[in-house]
């Protein structure tokens, strides 16, 4: 599919376990997802999601123990080392998951529209171009901090309205209350 | 399709037919309708025939609960006092049934067989405390019996781990 | 009584509010005047299936604005499952979507498979399959109890529920609990099929059809539930793809999609079934989606108990399957291998996939990004009751308070899935 | 020898006591026939039967705590719930239940009170009674119980007129307005209900929209209106109100089988009892109704009113009057 390299902003093209991710220019984002609907077709825009990528590239090690007064979830143990996974550009990732919806259409398209960011840095809103992008670029903003330019609407919606930090991202402790026991030792 | 004029009437006929149908309701405390024999209630600890426990502490289960509801504190066998076949035992075995989400992952987890879950479901309780079960409150028989649906009937082939406690 | 025609036709153009395209706002001219009422529905009120909070300003019985507030059950299952390895976070999607629990279980368990790369075996993609449709009929069946209770037709709710109880006893029967089974294993199935479901399962389709004929006579031809349902909550089909509509929404509104039909997963391509499609977009046809929909899972149940093959239910694959129970005691290999899996859990290739499947309520998605180690690094789930409540601003215009609790209801909305 | 006054008030005691009596057995009954109709026993618990759940019921509102909206305007709240109880169980004075008996040389009289204008009574204290629900819902300062007044005044005054409009066709076969005329008229004659069966639909969909009765209990539309002008009650309050709603569609029930199936008249059992058992059918059939229909619309409910009711009721009145007059 190398129409894809119309694409305006147009950085990397990537096939994956057969999806077609296209990495676009943080700029450009809004011509691209125009392009995208109006000559490629894509015509449904079935979701946005972020994810973070902080300490990606940090040694890492799996799973973690246990001690009697129930286990730190937070600080994983050396139970043994893995693979290093391949660098991220940036810390943040946005994947607009598009879809081409015909009638009695005979199969599916799907295109995975991704843009890089850091933090703080905004990112053009696509409520223009898919009205659905409101909720799930609220969504994106209340968890994981991702400001969208131009959004009519972006406030909380899933966490309060006082809430402080973006619950979803890496750095945001995984709280919760500990399990009770008998105490006993 | 146009609605006809007593299409309307159809819906009195089937309200008025269930009059004469008996109630599917079942008179719960009275009457206990017999779960399946893959039925995931309340755990049990079980004992070798010989009296030791199964269980030898490798808190596997604990390793395996996605809710982290189950404590495990291991210590060494001695000759004084031999709890388990192995060469450890469960010292202190604790599930928090309030936290318990009745995956059966402990059951998959256990190498042993030690810990099954069984078919009883009435385990509510008026405190919270309650509800954390030691290991005395599992491996003892079980004040209610449940009925359970025919085995042969309705789980074969039996998991490996039902089959054999 | 007269029976009502359709009574609005749909709308040319779009009526997607703006600026904000989930909000409806009062005509300024309107405030004015002063007559506004603003209510509150919910969270806590009969019919907002949960902690739906819906802001309403009413011009007397007329619903001129409306705002819809989400996030009351909001338990960051996303979050959690970052913390527990894969084969534990299976336990979690199910929770999400709790009536269209196996669905949810579906797309997770499918997205580590693809970034795996295995495949299960043939008995294990039927008999998803085969559970799977059962659970459309299950959610269809609860969706029709409560939308018709919120209506005035208060039988209806008992008659689906005891179906529903049929349905349920059938998991109870294969998965061990009634509905959160974690049946559904990466590689294939947690355990064999047992043999006395065949039967229960058969017996279940056979008496299925006749309740959905019955369902019909009560409602289908009811004089009042058309004049309530016909022409309200209109959404055109352009409406619906821009507002990212999906399953028995968007097949409501002309649009004939459905994921299992134009992007076959499991064995949908080898079953034979329809896919019901009505033109008007408004709540009567919303109804008439469903209604089709359960005869059409009843007949791929029906299908499926057929043709289900014999064989392994898992893949033979030590890396990421439990070894089979009675090799523990003999080999240590097994016995590590165990070990290992459940401490640890099997690692997955570093990618990210996104797998959607077609879900009682539309298109159930999973984004899952692995970064190679036993636990997820990133799980969003795209959830179609998320996106359907976005429409309601759109189906609202010009609705009484009663339209706007039909039209809510028949959005089909779960909110444990809105807010996971 | 005519009855003297004490019998009335006797009479009056024992009347008001087993149409409340009969109100506690009407919930029992509601819950058995929707519970047999929805695949359920219905109560079965308190009592042989669930007998007694209608006296357990009594005793947890009594003991319920009444509690009131901060906001809520006193005097209006609290007389509320009376008053409506009040006009629903005097409404039921003017329906005859049986003939004349001769008991100890005094003559007695199957009805509290025998009033030439007894169709009349009943309405006016109908009228009265929609003060209440609508006082009631406007006092307790909540926003669903205000427009589940605005519903009940709307709807009950629509439906007010069809339903007198549609006894008129009986009043004027009958040539009287008493009710006791009116039965010992069909007597004479048949049944009302075969020569005015358009009067009997009309008279029956109006009442129940008159009584709150699905498919017409819009002003306490659970669903929508979570309970309209009941919202904020509790307790016994609550259950006057309950009590309200099911006393008046006992008394009209007892209206339609005093109107149109010959009222007490029947072969071989005595009247009362002909009374009781027809009276039963009849809150049946509003039991069956609401197992079956969904509930109807704001605006479609007033078009079923002024629209379809109000010119039926009218053309059979006329009609009626034409066939009396010329045949």
């Amino acid at each position: 599919m190398s129409s894809l390299q119309g694409v305006p902003g147009f950085v990397e093209e990537r096939e994956d376990h057969g999806e077609t991710t296209v990495v676009v220019e943080l700029e450009r984002l809004i011509e691209a997802a125009y392009w995208l609907r109006d000559e490629a077709g894509f015509n449904f825009l079935s979701d946005v999601a972020a994810a973070d990528y902080l300490d990606w590239d940090r040694p890492r090690v799996a799973g973690y123990w246990g001690d009697p007064r129930g286990r730190d979830i937070n600080s994983p143990g050396s139970w043994g080392l893995q693979s290093q996974p391949a660098p991220k550009p940036r810390r943040f990732s946005v994947s607009y998951h598009l879809l081409r919806v015909e009638s009695g259409g005979g199969n599916a398209p799907r295109l995975r529209l991704q843009v890089w960011c850091e933090e703080g840095e905004p990112v053009p809103s696509l409520v223009p171009v898919w009205p659905t992008a409101d909720w799930h670029e609220r969504e994106a903003w209340d968890m994981m901090g991702i400001p969208f330019e131009g959004h009519p609407n972006l406030v909380r919606i899933l966490m309060e309205d006082d809430w402080e930090g973006h619950p979803l991202r890496k750095d945001y402790p995984l709280g919760g209350e500990p399990v009770r026991f008998s105490g006993e030792e | 399709m146009s609605p006809q004029p007593f299409d309307s009437l159809k819906g009195f006929a089937v309200t008025f037919r269930q009059m004469f149908k008996k109630p599917i309701t079942q008179q719960y405390p009275e009457y206990k309708r017999p779960v399946y024999p893959r039925f995931r209630g309340r755990h049990r600890l079980w004992r070798h025939e010989n009296g030791l426990e199964k269980c030898v502490g490798c808190s596997l289960c604990a390793a395996a609960c996605p809710a982290d509801c189950i404590r495990v504190v291991a210590a060494e066998n001695t000759p004084g006092n031999r709890v388990s076949p192995g060469e450890r035992y469960a010292r202190i075995y604790e599930i928090n049934l309030s936290r318990c989400i009745f995956c059966g992952y402990c059951e998959l987890a256990c190498p042993f067989d030690a810990i099954t879950l069984e078919a009883e479901f009435e385990i509510s309780e008026y405190s919270r405390d309650d509800l954390i079960y030691t290991k005395d409150m599992l491996l003892a028989e079980p004040v209610k019996r449940m009925p359970v649906a025919d085995r042969d009937l309705y789980d074969t082939p039996t998991p490996v781990w039902k089959a054999e406690s | 009584m007269a029976v009502a025609e359709t009574k609005r036709a749909i709308y040319e153009g779009t009526r997607i509010p703006s600026p904000i395209p989930s909000v409806l706002q009062v005509d300024p001219g309107l405030r004015e005047e002063g007559d506004i009422l603003e209510v509150n529905f919910g969270p806590n009120h009969p019919s907002t299936h949960g902690v739906l909070r819906l802001i309403v300003e009413l011009n007397g019985e007329k619903v001129v604005g409306l705002q819809a507030v989400v996030g009351y059950l909001h338990t960051g299952f996303e979050k959690n499952m970052e913390a527990k390895t894969y084969w534990k976070a299976i336990t979690y999607p199910e929770r999400i979507d709790y009536v269209s629990f196996q669905n949810n279980e579906l797309v997770f368990v499918l997205a580590i498979e693809k970034l795996l790369g295995i495949e299960p075996p043939p008995k294990a993609q039927w008999m998803r399959m085969l559970l799977c449709e059962l659970n459309r009929i299950h959610s269809h069946l609860v969706w029709l109890g409560t939308a018709a209770l919120e209506l005035g037709a208060i039988s209806m709710f008992w008659y689906c529920f005891r179906e529903r109880d049929a349905i349920l006893d059938l998991f109870e029967l294969v998965g061990g609990v009634r509905m959160h089974t974690r049946y559904f294993q990466a590689g294939g199935l947690a355990e064999d099929i047992p043999q006395g479901f065949y039967d229960e399962c058969r017996a279940f389709a056979d008496t299925m059809e006749k309740r959905v004929d019955d369902y019909e006579a009560l409602l289908s031809g009811q004089a009042i539930w058309l004049e309530r349902t016909k022409g309200v909550g209109l959404l055109s089909a352009e409406d619906a793809i821009a507002l990212g509509q999906s399953g028995p929404v968007l097949r409501a509104s002309g649009v004939d999609w459905d994921l299992r039909k134009v992007q076959p997963y499991l064995v949908y391509d080898q079953v034979d079934f329809e896919v019901p499609v009505y033109p008007n977009g408004d709540v009567y046809d919303r109804y008439k989606v469903h209604m089709d929909e359960m005869r059409q899972s009843t007949r791929i149940v029906q299908q499926a108990l057929h043709g289900m093959p014999e064989g392994p239910w898992i893949v033979d694959d030590r890396k990421i399957v439990l070894p089979p129970r009675h090799e523990l005691h003999t080999s240590m290999e097994s016995l590590i291998h165990h070990f290992k899996l459940v401490t640890e859990g099997y690692r997955v290739p570093e990618g990210e996939v996104y797998v959607t499947v077609e879900s009682p309520r539309g298109e159930l998605g999973c984004y899952l990004v692995s970064d190679g180690g036993p636990k997820p690094w990133r799980v969003k789930f795209r959830a179609p009751s998320f996106v359907a409540l976005e429409a309601t601003a759109t189906c609202m215009s010009d609705a009484l308070v009663a339209d706007l609790i039909a039209i809510v209801g028949s959005l089909d909305t779960v909110m444990g899935e809105v807010d996971r | 020898m005519r009855e003297p006054w004490w019998i009335d008030v006797i009479k009056a005691a024992v009347i008001v006591n087993i149409v409340m009596l009969s109100f506690a057995y009407a919930t029992w009954l509601e819950r058995k026939v929707l519970g047999r109709m929805q695949l359920r026993y219905g109560p079965n618990r308190a009592g042989p039967y669930g007998l007694l759940q209608p006296i357990a019921d009594l005793v947890k509102l009594i003991r319920k705590e009444s509690f009131s909206p901060t906001h809520a305007i006193d005097l209006l709240y609290f007389a509320a719930p009376v008053v409506a109880a009040f006009t629903a169980l005097a409404a039921f004075s003017v329906i005859p239940f049986g003939g004349v008996w001769e008991i100890g040389g005094y003559e007695v009289s199957g009805r509290v009170a025998d009033v030439s204008i007894g169709i009349l009574l009943i309405f006016a204290l109908g009228a009265i009674g929609i003060y209440a629900f609508l006082v009631g819902g406007w006092a307790s300062d909540s926003k669903y119980s205000l427009l589940g007044s605005m519903r009940t005044a709307a709807q009950l005054v629509s439906y007010e007129v069809s339903l007198a409009l549609s006894v008129l066709g009986v009043v004027i076969m009958a040539g009287s307005l008493s009710l006791v005329d009116i039965v010992e008229r069909q007597q004479e004659t048949l049944w009302y209900a075969a020569p005015q069966i358009v009067g009997l639909l009309v008279f029956f969909v109006a009442g129940v929209a008159e009584t709150n009765r699905p498919p017409f209990d819009l002003p306490e539309a659970e669903t929508e209106l979570v309970a309209g002008y009941q919202t904020e009650y509790s307790g016994m309050r609550y259950g006057l109100f309950a009590m309200a709603e099911y006393v008046n569609m006992i008394t009209l029930s007892g209206l339609a089988v005093t109107l149109f199936f010959g009222g007490w008249s029947g072969p071989v059992l005595p009247g009362p009892l002909w009374f009781v058992v027809k009276l039963a059918l009849v809150v049946f059939v509003f039991m069956w109704l609401r197992a079956t229909l969904p509930r109807l619309r704001y605006d479609q409910l007033m078009q079923v009113g002024w629209k379809v009711l109000l010119p039926v009721a009218t053309l059979n009145a006329v009609v009626t009057a034409i066939v009396v007059v010329y045949a």
